[in-house]
């Protein structure tokens, strides 16, 4: 773990979907399926994005343009320098890797592909608004995808077409990442099935090693004793699917997501 | 093995250990103080409120380097009104919790500290010594023998509850301020705050990596400083010190109370030992008064002066 | 392989590279110069002078921590004749000497700069600064910007040599100290001593470290503060600026050139990574100014500020 | 190394001669022969003793009752503690590591003990006042003693008895430690003799660890550089033998001994 962020050159930049763009760079830092980093546009701010590529020497980021900071990532070019500190949080935990279930929407798909690269017989699942938003189509060759617009594969949520799998298939666990909403029907499902399942949560982020309390989930620290969470946590933490932490560390109701 | 006693009584507050949760860490959430507390600290002290939200400074807010952190959090809070829901039944925490108030205004820190009133707080602490937040603390004069009086006073007459002035490490004549704050009615002082301000620039960003480019100081680099600071302190007041700044081990609890603190906050050590740091810290204690033939933690408080 | 080029003109002194030995560390005798500079210093400063002998305080006096040092010397020195007789024959050293001079009133220091005023020094340094010798600097009150004025002017007014005036990291208004000295005629400000003073105890002995029991905070511990001195005195002077303070790497150099300093003092340094610190320090610098194409280090003085 | 000055518990104390006594204490530090600490009596002083016994987590110093520091110490019974750091500096290099000598001029002596523990075939020379002030004479059986009054072994100086046995023996190498008048002479007998020879060193101190200055020799620093130099280094040392340095910083011509 880096203390302070390190300059880093944008070696690449793919388009993975109109509004998302991954960006590697080289780094030596090791990093679990899961784990994040702060990433720092000096005189901007500073916010945490999850490694969605591990490669030899080589890291990336997938990003989805959504306010000013992603706004200004987006706008970077290959050979410009970015700020990162990490790797942060406690990953996805893979002692069972094999016959696995990762159900991605949105963007949450993004934390979810190095599990994929990691584990055996997994089925993915990924839901987006429309296909264009879809993601890693071809990191991913059998993806199973929704759309809520119908516009490929079924029509319908991920949170529908996991439940589709579970009918008639029996996974040993499940990974899951997107809006919280779908998070928390997934979790639903799960213990339905008595299935094993781990959650990645996103919370508003400052420190992001365990000292500012902004990440806050019921006691929990998202920063450091997540992002991933397993059931039996979830069970205690009772802000899971229902409250935030705005930045002014306000505690509010989550509305449909995160975001 | 004889029994070693590690409980306090600070202002008529009795803690089960000397250990307190300093002002701005973890302290945003009623769960996060209530796990600070079965993770073993003696009490613990809320974010501080102000009266109006605030977002703060934009991120980095903290950073860490070799020997400490640097953090411009810039107060970033919800407001007295959604803290007073926040912190509603605070029996739920089961220890002694602080409420940490600050203000640009006197009237600023009147009105949070009447608008937390009906809550189940112990004491309430007024830092008037944030070296990095504008309108605040340091920024705003409140670091003055004058204004600490002034300020204490006016809390004084509006609460019955145990007043602790939280003072900076900073300011050369620390001892006045401190005796401004007693003469003001204050029951404790909290000695210190974070040092500073202090820069940390990326090279190649060529840029400060703080968003507020400056903050304070805090950790292995503030503790011999804060440990002078208590130790002058204690030669001029009467009433107890909270001693804090760069606690992460026993010994240095050790050396905080032979200094003469009556109890020790700990903020960066969470980042240096994780949230049990409050247990190890207080095993490290007991072992060490254990071999040392010290029952009561009590007994030596103040014990480095002649 | 272009060429790297480390050379600065500070107040028309030529330095190979921008590392000086800081004043106390290793500056008692020329011998002592000649190898700091054999090991690569740009230039290197003596140990401060007095008119009289002192014997400084007992010992301990110098004690690390985990974040620096804490040190509390007390200016021992021969005094303003033995020390003429020291630094004789000057060009042996083979690298600038700064002279530090010190002194309980305006007087001393005139006295000891003309003692001194036969021998080849390049510049005089006047630490007004020190926190823990009683009698000199922040203790005397030399830390005000009257008191800093006038002793500056006293100075500049006897010899023709640069005039550095080294300032407390203590003091908030540290830019109004250097624009006090700036005033009075001083040719460049070397931004800071040590910090504090700070304080350790031996829990087990029950007493201070220090025999003066406080002394003052170096190395590590310091950086960011001193760092940020440099940063804000940048902005507030035209001089040149010598940023000292926690410097031991190539990497905390240029942290501290891009704050706004045209050469950089080490001290604790030599502690962290021996004698041969200021030639690491150097070969530090070039290897990042190869890798990020910068050739010349005068290039990106200040360049930190928007 | 230990930053600190750590306190410990004498465990038991020796009286080697009226003027020297060893204390003992319980310390896992690790020491080389020649190697020192600084030993702290609260709020009195801080001075330089080398470890004289290393035993299996135990050490002692041997210290001559000479000023008010040493008198304190003196002064202290078994169970009392004092503060030491270290271990400071570079002891002797005991490459040559048989057939050598050792020549020791007083509590000079006590560097020199661990190193005749170290070594096989030592020939060592102990030169003392009088008879009572030899040290050591039970844990060295076979030691060559002469004294200033004739009062045991050889009447004349450990340089005369040395002399006498150059002329008859051949060592690969001389370890000696004493007054510096002493070792200036030991010295030039070894260069006479083409014999290597290493010098231990006594300087005021300040920090121990190479920082202040205080202890310089010729722009060595006897706390680190030392406090053993051998005979290539004491040839670039002119002040060997001729100057030391005053507690003010002031160099000035020893006299007789840095004592
Ligand atoms: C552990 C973690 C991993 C993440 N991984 C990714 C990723 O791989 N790809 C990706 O596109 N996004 C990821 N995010 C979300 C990403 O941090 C936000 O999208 C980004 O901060 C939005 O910034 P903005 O200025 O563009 O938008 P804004 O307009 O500032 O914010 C848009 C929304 O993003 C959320 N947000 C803003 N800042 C933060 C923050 N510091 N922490 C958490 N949420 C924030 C807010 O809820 C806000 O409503 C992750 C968040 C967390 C906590
Ligand atoms: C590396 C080293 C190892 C030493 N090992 C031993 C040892 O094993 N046994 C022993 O008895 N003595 C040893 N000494 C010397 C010992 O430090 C002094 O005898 C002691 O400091 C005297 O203190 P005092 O207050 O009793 O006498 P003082 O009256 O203060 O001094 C008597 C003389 O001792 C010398 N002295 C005093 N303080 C120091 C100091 N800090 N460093 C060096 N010299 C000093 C001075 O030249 C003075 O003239 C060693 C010295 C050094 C440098
Ligand atoms: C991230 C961070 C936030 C802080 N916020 C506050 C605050 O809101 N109010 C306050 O009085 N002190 C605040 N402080 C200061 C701490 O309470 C404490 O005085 C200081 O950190 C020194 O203790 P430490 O070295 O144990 O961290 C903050 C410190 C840190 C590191
Ligand atoms: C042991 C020691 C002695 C010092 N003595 C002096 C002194 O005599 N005069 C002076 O101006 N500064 C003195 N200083 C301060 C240094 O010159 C320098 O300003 C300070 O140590 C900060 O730099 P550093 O962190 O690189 O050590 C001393 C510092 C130390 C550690
Ligand atoms: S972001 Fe600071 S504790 Fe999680
Ligand atoms: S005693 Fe300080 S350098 Fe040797």
């Amino acid at each position: 773990m880096i203390e302070q962020p390190m300059m880093v050159k944008i070696c690449d930049i793919w388009g993975e979907s109109p509004g998302v763009k991954t960006f590697f760079f080289e780094s030596q830092l090791r990093f679990d399926p899961g784990q994040f980093v702060m990433v720092w546009i000096p005189l901007l701010d500073e916010k945490p994005f999850t490694i969605s590529y591990i490669q030899d020497g080589c890291i990336g980021i997938s990003v989805l343009k959504r306010g000013v900071f992603t706004t200004a990532l987006h706008n970077k070019k290959t050979g410009d320098t970015i700020g990162i500190r990490g790797p942060y949080g406690r990953g996805f935990d893979l002692k069972t890797n094999s016959d696995v279930c990762v159900v991605g929407g949105g963007i949450g798909m993004a934390s979810l592909t190095t599990v994929v690269e990691r584990l055996k017989r997994v089925t993915v699942i990924q839901g987006a608004r429309t296909l264009t938003e879809l993601l890693y189509q071809k990191r991913f060759k059998d993806m199973h995808v929704c759309t809520d617009d119908g516009s490929a594969g079924l029509k319908g949520t991920a949170v529908d077409l996991f439940a589709n799998f579970l009918v008639k298939q029996q996974f040993r666990k499940v990974y899951t990442c997107g809006p919280e909403r779908m998070m928390v029907r997934v979790v639903e499902l799960c213990k339905k099935y008595a299935v094993e399942c781990e959650v990645s949560l996103e919370r508003y982020m400052k420190c992001g090693f365990g000292v500012c309390g902004q990440c806050d989930c019921s006691g929990k620290l998202v920063c450091k004793d997540g992002p991933v969470f397993d059931l039996q946590e979830l069970d205690m933490m009772g802000d899971f699917g229902k409250m935030i932490i705005r930045k002014t560390g306000e505690r509010v109701p989550l509305n449909g997501s995160v975001h | 093995m004889s029994r070693i006693d590690l409980s306090v009584n600070l202002c008529n507050i009795q803690l089960t250990n000397p250990t307190i949760l300093a002002s701005g860490i973890l302290g945003t959430t009623k769960a996060l103080l209530k796990r600070v507390g079965e993770n073993g600290a003696g009490a613990v002290t809320i974010k501080s409120i102000s009266r109006e939200p605030r977002e703060g400074h934009k991120n980095p807010t903290v950073i860490a380097f070799e020997a400490g952190m640097l953090n411009a959090v810039g107060y970033s809070n919800p407001g007295v009104e959604a803290a007073a829901r926040e912190f509603a039944n605070l029996e739920d925490v089961r220890k002694p919790v602080i409420a940490s108030v600050v203000g640009t205004q006197k009237d600023d820190f009147v009105r949070v500290v009447e608008g937390l009133s009906a809550l189940k707080f112990s004491a309430i602490e007024i830092p008037l010594s944030c070296p990095h937040t504008p309108g605040f603390g340091l920024l705003a004069g409140q670091g003055t023998p004058q204004a600490t009086f002034e300020i204490t006073s006016a809390i004084r007459r509006i609460t019955r509850l145990p007043v602790f002035v939280k003072v900076s490490p900073n300011i050369p004549e620390i001892c006045s301020i401190a005796k401004a704050a007693e003469d003001a009615g204050a029951d404790a002082i909290t000695a210190v705050n974070s040092m500073g301000p202090g820069m940390c620039i990326n090279i190649e960003a060529r840029k400060p990596i703080l968003s507020f480019k400056v903050g304070g100081v805090t950790g292995d680099a503030l503790r011999p400083i804060a440990l002078r600071c208590v130790y002058d302190i204690y030669k001029a007041v009467k009433i107890p010190i909270i001693g804090v700044g760069g606690i992460s081990t026993g010994r240095h609890a050790l050396e905080m109370i032979m200094a003469g603190a009556s109890a020790v906050g700990i903020g960066t050590g969470v980042y240096y030992r994780g949230i049990d740091i409050f247990q190890k810290v207080c095993e490290e204690m007991s072992q060490w008064m254990q071999e040392n033939g010290v029952n009561n933690i009590k007994s030596i408080i103040g014990a480095a002066h002649d």
